[in-house]
């Protein structure tokens, strides 16, 4: 099967439910009766109604207006983040997996020793040195996802490596970056598609802490995660401003984890080889 | 008496492709159904009909009985033992032998599980029975294998080429292992491609190309009398002629050569096991000259292909060294190593490892093209080992034994290399296929003056290539000399022996031999 | 194999260096310090405070103080809990989040295991695409989310067990629950990509046709194989989850030491964050090595390499 | 959700009080926050106590009086004072643990307390001994205090939990472990029974507590909860009996679930956001006061808060001890759109208009309240030519920063020690380093609060204190919002429960119905 028509035989359901979710938070602003900003300190808390379809806030602002600009954060944040993370994970594993002995020690001591640092006072001096960026949001969180992509992907290199067939691309002669590209990568595409999809709720949640710190979004501005944090306060009596920013977020999860077990499944070559 | 098993109309197909066209058969118990044909027409599939372990991907139709009643696969199995054609991916890798033998038994035990190993000709059962697979040579895996069917103790054994990595001492003690068991009763279908092999054997012959049956009957009238040119074109191609190579004057530079060379293996590995190690390869010497082709004969288990891992840079030696055009490769740095190995060309002995299954078999060939700049193209490459262009778009998977092999083969010659190391590069394949391959070699020995080790089982095919030989027994070099020197004047009893053994197509000759056979006490 | 363990032992101690080294430093660098709150201290109490724990030395003098009393078995006093020493808080505080950890990572890998593996052999059909489904939702809620509705409906509303607590083995079942959904959900799908993955090698097609058990079939020939990535997880997840998380030990009110990574940071305990620091470094570089013991296990060709 | 139903009690001696979080010392001298008081207050007794309405009663000593010129204060000790070990208490224990508090090496936090008394700035810097501290025992039943200005609500600063007596002869013994659970010796009405750090802390009656026949509990029950929303759900559920806040916006639900159990009273802490008065443009008092005057607080109390909070136009919350009626701004009583005209003025003469804005940046410490209040804040600035951006930092950057002078503008607040006026304006003085953060430096505040502190007559004593704070309102170094008010959820069949100002509740009170 090419690559081509593996995307097409993806299931259409979730993708025209993620293309939907992704259209609207780009485009739905525009549209909106209300922008996510505008505040009514005498209609908070209002249940969903005809006017405000998915109720509004604690200070008045309408729940589906800031859900469809929070999600252009919360995405953003999620697929690039995770993008980021994986690329780095993956060749940061596939290096260390693949060259082995002490560069590999040195390497996974290195992700260990990462692992290790206070996350929290990482974020702080990433800030004071840098200062408040948006685009630290995405370093700070890739700065954490990566390390155990780069473990699995480091762990199964180590056994691919050892299969016969690496050992008759070295003998052809393929430099080593070659190899990890074209034989060992596409052999972890099932960790690491899988993988990725669950860095994603990660780093949407790992956003909203950082917001917390001062780092990135900032109020009016929010994002899912934030939502979802001051939503869980709220639950009992304006459950709304919990259950939408959840729903979604979990809706497009779902979206994209079928999404992911399908294209795991349908780049698999030898799948068919199976009974 | 019933048939055990019975085929009617079974076809196979994958998308437009026919794997097996209408095939019928039917074997009794006891009776040995030996199938030969042409590489890729449809043998293994059947084999693996029978079993009910095609791939989902395959559209089946026909009908099978098994015992005279139509029952499912998973039935089917209990009574049917296999034996695959490629024993290296077909074991499992993280499960030592003797476990993998025992889950196959109705009552497991240490003892009956070497047993099982020692009937299957390995020398070494109780070694054997703790390793790995990846610990054991191709031919060990190979009797592994049939020792795993034969432990189950079936009613009927499908044996897809089950000798192909065997010397023929070897294969001889398995044909009679094969004769006994089928005086007890059991039915063997034998898929060889091999003419002298199932001549021993089998009760029936059935040929087969591209999936259909094209001449089955009694051994005798198939192999004596073949009705159909194809038949006959397989049994006059059994005898492999020599081919024309300048094998007289051969270039006195040595191209590859090797000092002191050993490997030993560490064994265990466990947290607390004690360290036991095994020599695959004593410190040997041996070189090949510029334009030589230099045959490594030996056992299974000699050192054959860790000799070729040593000298391909693939394997780090214990002692020694192996230098590449005066060279020594230990010496060279990563990418100085990188640019010599265009000249060096390994194929290995297990094809179907040797591709990665993500890509097809042409992308592979590709990255062989594209990495040395080589003017070729994928398609001349696979019409060149006899395979259409179509091939290009399969997956390693969806090729038969011998088509991996073919596209191994083609790969190697993608990087127009000086050297091919080449490990039982022939085994998979029929004998028409065989000398279409070696016709190749040899017009590139002759044009391109290509330098080979070769490494082989079938002393014809050496004999038919070769200009040199060298004999390994137990990781040690026993003899060493030109071909003619070789199989005229050998006074080696163990190379004697191993000439002895060399299967003939000829029924009654082959019966004679197969009883006739001594066997060989099991090495200490 | 035992020459490894004792390398990677070795291998430990300068790393463990590192991370103090490098953890003091980013702290030192943070701004705030640990009387900095919402309750203004006057210059002269906070220069008393502040010379009490020896942060009016030079930075240098405090490194050297603190890393020799690392080395001692002494990890200093806290700079919150007064008159306590972060050793102390360690050990109270450990138990419990080992016990609470414990327990979720063994449910976390029994029901990860099983819905992936459930999953699996149904590929591609409805019930794996509802399994992974649940598996997403439970990774889009957090565990802030789910605990409190945990503790909202079977605490206040049924009364099956207690709200928060700890004491009675009745509390441990919420925060067991909140706390192994996620690293479960993450396991399920791992483990149903690996098995997927498994299962269409040759070597399965064999195992098949010696007609063993679908059991034996999947825990000797599939899952070693196909559990590897799971088991790369593992290490840092069983490091994360035997060290606590603060969220569910503030919901559930439990005792642990995942509290102390954030509040002890929020609150710039200087001593406490390194001390929860070097346990979890600890426990993620034993875990790795214990993954990278087992990966060698689970695949024997890897064995006998260095690392 | 209708009105949720507690189990029935079944041991009516034993009661569960939820603390804000782990408490950080049980050392009643290094004790920094509330929970921390509440044990020691429970544990301990000082000089004085306070009633279930947090106005001062006997404690230890069964009478006090003042010298005229209202600076040295005599405290009579009642008889038969024992620690919880049976070892008599005398008036040195007081002394002694007065100079323990000064002593720089203590380090406490409250240390600040004692700034009045005699000697105390001195040895807190470290010029001088602890035993020159104006403390001192004539005769074993009588403490005497020499202050060096009067403060006539000393009664009630010597019940503070940060200043009770402390054995010496356990800490003689043990040093610093004195405090450990196994270790301490108290004289409150409570003893420690046992201590599960971040699970449960369980007290115990202490029998020779010098009023134990009033105590009714048996046993006292501390659970650390710092999630606030546990808290409450415990609550529910009947887990436990007192629930020391809630979530702001979870009031009036938890009005309709749990009735009268919701106790929300006015608390003597003020909510404020202060200005940079040294930095460019709030170096400017008419910016200050504009921006000051265009905030109309009613909105953030009534939608934001929710929970019964009062707008603040001045620093001091009213019915503050002896104050009477506070100062207010001279705008108090225009309406707001007055007030913005006003605004609007002000800030034109600057050069402040819709069409030429001035950014500015709000730093609160991350808590969806202070987000929510600077939100509303910046659109009502908004029509100003104010464009407002939020900067949000965790509490430890947020007031480190506030203490270097690192913002221009931000939220803080002041809860108050003890009932006083001067508790609330001492933080302007210029002097005050570490508590100034606006840096507001005017010469006649600072004269009139010292004024104020320097005047034994309570009349004259508030004139002054009127004064300055009419003079910080003028100068608006600071936006007054709103006063706190405490939320507690307190069972219903608890009796001796009374809402105070004050925010103090003693255990010992407690009994149930
Ligand atoms: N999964 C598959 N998809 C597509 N074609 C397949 C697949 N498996 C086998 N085939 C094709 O079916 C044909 C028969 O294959 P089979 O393995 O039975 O050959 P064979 O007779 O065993 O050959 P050999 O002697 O080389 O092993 C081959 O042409 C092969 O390419
Ligand atoms: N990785 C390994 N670990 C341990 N032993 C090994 C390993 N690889 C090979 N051996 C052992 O070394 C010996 C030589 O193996 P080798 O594969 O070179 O044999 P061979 O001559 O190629 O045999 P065959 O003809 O069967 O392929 C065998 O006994 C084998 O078990
Ligand atoms: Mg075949
Ligand atoms: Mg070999």
């Amino acid at each position: 099967m090419t690559a081509t028509n593996a995307m097409t035989s993806l299931p259409r359901a979730p993708m025209a439910v993620l293309s939907v979710i992704v259209l609207a938070c780009l485009f739905g602003p525009f549209i909106m009766p209300y922008t996510a900003e505008q505040m009514d300190l005498l209609d908070t808390y209002a249940a969903p109604s005809l006017a405000h379809p998915l109720g509004t806030d604690a200070l008045g602002r309408d729940v589906l207006a800031r859900l469809l600009a929070a999600g252009r954060i919360s995405l953003a944040v999620g697929l690039a983040a995770t993008l980021a993370s994986s690329f780095i994970g993956i060749s940061y594993g596939a290096l260390a997996g693949y060259r082995g002995g002490w560069t590999d020690q040195a390497m996974m001591r290195f992700v260990d020793v990462v692992y290790a640092l206070p996350f929290l006072f990482f974020v702080i001096v990433l800030m004071v040195v840098i200062g408040r960026h948006m685009w630290l949001i995405f370093i700070a969180i890739a700065a954490v996802e990566w390390l155990t992509m780069a473990r699995i992907v480091r762990g199964q290199t180590v056994s691919l490596k050892q299969m016969e067939f690496i050992q008759a691309a070295r003998a052809l002669g393929l430099p080593p970056w070659r190899i990890l590209l074209r034989h060992i990568v596409p052999n972890l595409r099932s960790p690491v598609i899988v993988f990725a999809t669950l860095s994603i709720p990660q780093a949407i949640m790992i956003e909203s802490f950082l917001s917390f710190l001062g780092l990135g979004v900032q109020e009016p501005m929010t994002s899912w995660g934030s939502m979802i944090k001051s939503g869980v306060v709220d639950m009992e009596f304006a459950p709304w401003l919990l259950v939408s920013p959840a729903v979604i977020l979990a809706v497009t999860l779902i979206c994209l984890t079928v999404l992911g077990d399908a294209i795991r499944d349908a780049l698999d070559k030898r799948a068919s080889a199976g009974l | 008496m019933t048939a055990i098993v019975e085929l009617t109309d079974l076809t196979i197909r994958y998308g437009d492709i026919i794997a097996v066209a209408g095939l019928s058969l039917s074997l009794q118990p006891g009776g040995c159904l030996g199938i030969v044909g042409e590489s890729g027409s449809g043998k293994s599939q059947t084999g693996l009909a029978l079993m009910g372990l095609l791939p989902k991907a395959a559209n089946v139709s026909g009908a099978i009985r098994f015992g005279g009643l139509s029952v499912s696969g998973a039935q089917r199995r209990e009574r049917i033992a296999m034996v695959y054609q490629d024993p290296q991916s077909s074991l499992t890798p993280h499960m030592r032998i003797a476990a993998q033998l025992a889950e196959g038994m109705a009552h497991p035990a240490a003892d009956k599980i070497e047993a099982a190993l020692r009937r299957a000709g390995l020398p070494d059962p109780t070694r054997v029975a703790k390793a790995y697979p990846h610990a054991l040579s191709g031919g060990m895996r190979q009797r592994a294998m049939l020792a795993m069917a034969l432990a189950r103790q079936p009613d009927l054994i499908i044996a897809d080429e089950p000798t192909t990595a065997l010397d023929a001492t070897v294969q001889m003690e398995l044909l009679q292992e094969f004769v006994k068991i089928k005086q007890a009763g059991t039915a063997i279908m034998l898929i060889s491609h091999d003419i002298g092999v199932v001549a021993g054997l089998a009760d029936d012959v059935m040929v087969m190309k591209s999936g259909a049956v094209v001449e089955a009957g009694p051994a005798e009238t198939v192999l004596t009398a073949p009705q159909h040119d194809y038949t006959r074109e397989l049994i006059a191609a059994s005898v492999i002629k020599a081919q024309s190579t300048c094998r007289h004057n051969p270039a006195k530079t040595p191209r590859i050569a090797v000092q002191g060379l050993s490997k030993t293996y560490r064994l265990g590995g466990d947290l607390f096991a004690q360290r036991r190690s095994i020599t695959a390869l004593h410190p040997i010497d041996v070189t090949l000259h510029d334009g030589e082709t230099l045959a490594i004969v030996g056992e299974s288990g000699s050192g054959k292909s860790t000799l070729a891992k040593l000298i391909l840079g693939l394997e780090q030696p214990s002692v020694g060294r192996v230098t590449w055009d005066g060279a020594d490769i230990a010496q060279l740095s990563a990418a100085q190593l990188r640019a010599a190995r265009t000249k060096v060309q390994p194929i290995f002995q297990d094809p179907f490892a040797s591709f990665d299954p993500q890509r097809s078999l042409g992308a592979s060939i590709q990255d062989a093209i594209d990495m040395h700049h080589s003017h070729s193209s994928v398609t001349a490459l696979l019409a060149d080992v006899g395979l259409p262009p179509d091939f290009a778009a399969k997956y390693p998977h969806e090729a038969s034994g011998g088509q991996n092999q073919r596209a191994a083969i083609a790969r190697a010659l993608a990087c127009a290399p000086d050297i091919l190391i080449c490990d039982e590069t022939l085994s998979a394949l029929d004998k028409t296929t065989q000398t279409q391959v070696l016709a190749l070699l040899a017009k590139l020995k002759r044009e391109k003056n290509l330098s080979m080790l070769f490494i082989s089982h079938d002393l014809d095919v050496v004999r038919a290539i070769a200009d040199r030989v060298v004999i390994l027994k137990d990781g040690r070099l026993v003899e060493e000399g030109s071909v003619d020197d070789i199989y005229e004047r050998s006074s080696d009893p163990y190379t004697c022996k191993l000439l002895a053994a060399q299967t003939v197509p000829d029924v009654a000759a082959m019966r004679a031999k197969i009883s006739a056979f001594e066997t060989s006490a099991p090495a200490p | 194999m035992l020459r490894m363990i004792f390398q990677r032992l070795i291998i430990a101690v300068p790393t463990l260096f590192v991370i103090i080294t490098l953890a003091f430093a980013m702290i030192k660098v943070a701004p705030g310090g640990p009387f900095d709150g919402e309750r203004a201290l006057s210059k002269a109490v906070q220069d008393n405070l502040n010379r009490q724990y020896k942060l009016d030395r030079p930075l240098l003098e405090q490194y050297a103080h603190y890393v020799g009393g690392v080395a001692r078995g002494d990890f200093g006093p806290s700079f919150q809990y007064r008159d306590q020493s972060v050793t102390g808080l360690i050990r109270q505080g450990l138990p419990a989040s080992i016990l609470v950890g414990g327990i979720a990572l063994l449910c976390a890998l029994g029901a990860g295991l099983g819905l992936g593996v459930w999953a699996a052999q149904r590929a591609g059909r409805l019930a794996d695409r509802l399994v992974m489904a649940a598996a997403a939702t439970g990774l889009a809620l957090p565990s802030f989310v789910i605990a409190p509705l945990l503790a909202l409906v079977f605490g206040v509303a049924l009364r099956w067990v207690p709200v928060a607590g700890w004491g009675g083995p009745g509390n441990l079942i919420l925060p067991v629950i909140a706390l192994a959904v996620p690293y479960a959900a993450s396991i399920a799908r791992l483990t149903r990509a690996g098995v997927v993955e498994v299962s269409s090698a040759p070597f399965v097609r064999t195992a098949r046709g010696k007609n063993i058990s679908q059991t034996r079939l999947l825990w000797r020939h599939i899952l070693p194989r196909a559990l590897m990535p799971v088991v790369s997880y593992l290490g840092p997840a069983a490091a994360g989850i035997l060290t606590g998380s603060v969220v569910i030990e503030t919901i559930f009110q439990i005792p642990g030491i995942g509290r102390y990574f954030v509040q002890g940071a929020l609150n710039r305990d200087f001593t406490l964050v390194m001390g929860v620091v070097i346990v979890y470094a600890a426990l993620i570089i034993v875990f790795n090595l214990i993954v990278d013991i087992a990966l060698q296990w689970l695949d024997p060709r890897t064995r006998g390499q260095s690392t | 959700s209708g009105p949720i139903e507690r189990p029935e009690r079944t041991d009516k001696t034993r009661l569960v009080r939820v603390n804000f979080d782990e408490i950080r010392a049980l050392d009643p001298h290094k004790i920094s926050v509330v929970s921390d008081s509440n044990v020691a207050a429970d544990q301990f007794q000082g000089l004085t106590d306070l009633g279930p309405d947090a106005k001062p009663i006997p404690g230890q000593a069964k009478a006090w009086r003042v010298s005229d010129d209202g600076l040295r204060w005599t405290f009579e000790l009642r008889g038969g004072l024992m620690w919880s070990d049976g070892t008599p208490i005398t008036a040195d224990d007081f002394v002694y643990s007065f100079r323990r508090i000064i002593n720089p090496a203590t380090a406490s936090p409250y240390a600040n307390l004692l700034m009045l008394i005699e000697g105390a700035p001195e040895i807190l810097n470290g010029a001088a001994a602890p035993d020159t501290l104006g403390v001192f025992a004539e005769g074993p039943r009588t403490v005497v205090i020499q202050l060096t200005a009067p403060q006539p609500v000393f009664p009630e600063v010597v019940a503070i939990a940060a200043l009770v007596p402390v054995p010496k002869h356990v800490i003689d013994m043990h040093g610093d472990a004195w405090s450990r659970p196994e270790n301490i010796v108290s004289n409150g009405a409570f003893t420690m029974q046992s201590w599960q750090r971040q699970a449960q802390m369980v007290l115990k009656k202490n029998p020779r507590f010098i009023d134990a026949d009033t105590v009714a509990l048996e046993t006292l029950i501390y659970l650390p909860i710092s999630d606030e929303m546990t808290a409450v759900r415990r609550f529910r559920a009947g887990e436990v009996d007192i629930v020391p806040t809630f979530p702001d916006q979870m009031g009036p639900v938890l009005k309709e679930q749990l009735g009268t159990q919701v106790r929300v009273t006015v608390n003597q802490a003020t909510y404020y956001y202060v200005f940079h008065t040294q930095k460019p443009p709030f170096d400017n008092p008419a910016v200050r006061r504009a921006l000051s005057m265009a905030v109309d607080r009613q909105p953030l109390v009534d939608s934001i808060l929710r929970s019964g909070y009062r707008k603040a136009l001045a620093m001091v919350p009213p019915d503050t001890g002896f104050y009477g009626a506070p100062s207010q701004p001279d705008w108090a009583t225009w309406t707001i759109e007055e007030r913005r005209t006003e605004a609007a003025k002000l800030l034109a003469r600057t050069g402040i208009t819709p069409q030429t804005p001035l950014d500015i940046e709000i730093r609160i410490n991350t808590s969806d309240t202070h987000q929510r209040i600077a939100l509303a804040i910046a659109q009502m600035w908004q029509p100003l030519g104010i464009n407002v951006s939020l900067f949000n930092t965790e509490a430890a950057v947020h007031f480190a920063d506030l203490r270097k002078g690192n913002f221009k503008l931000a939220r803080a607040g002041w809860v108050a020690d003890y009932n006083a006026v001067d508790n609330f304006l001492f933080i302007f003085l210029s002097d005050n380093e570490g508590l100034n953060y606006a840096r507001y430096n005017s010469p006649r505040y600072d004269a009139l609060v010292t004024q104020g502190q320097a005047a034994s007559d309570t009349t004259q004593r508030m004139d002054f204190m009127r004064q300055a704070e009419a003079q910080l309102l003028a100068d608006s170094p600071i936006i007054p919002l709103f006063y706190y008010v405490s939320k507690k959820l307190v069972a219903s069949d608890i009796d001796g429960w009374s809402d105070n100002l004050r925010d103090r509740h003693r255990s010992r009170w407690f009994r149930f119905k």
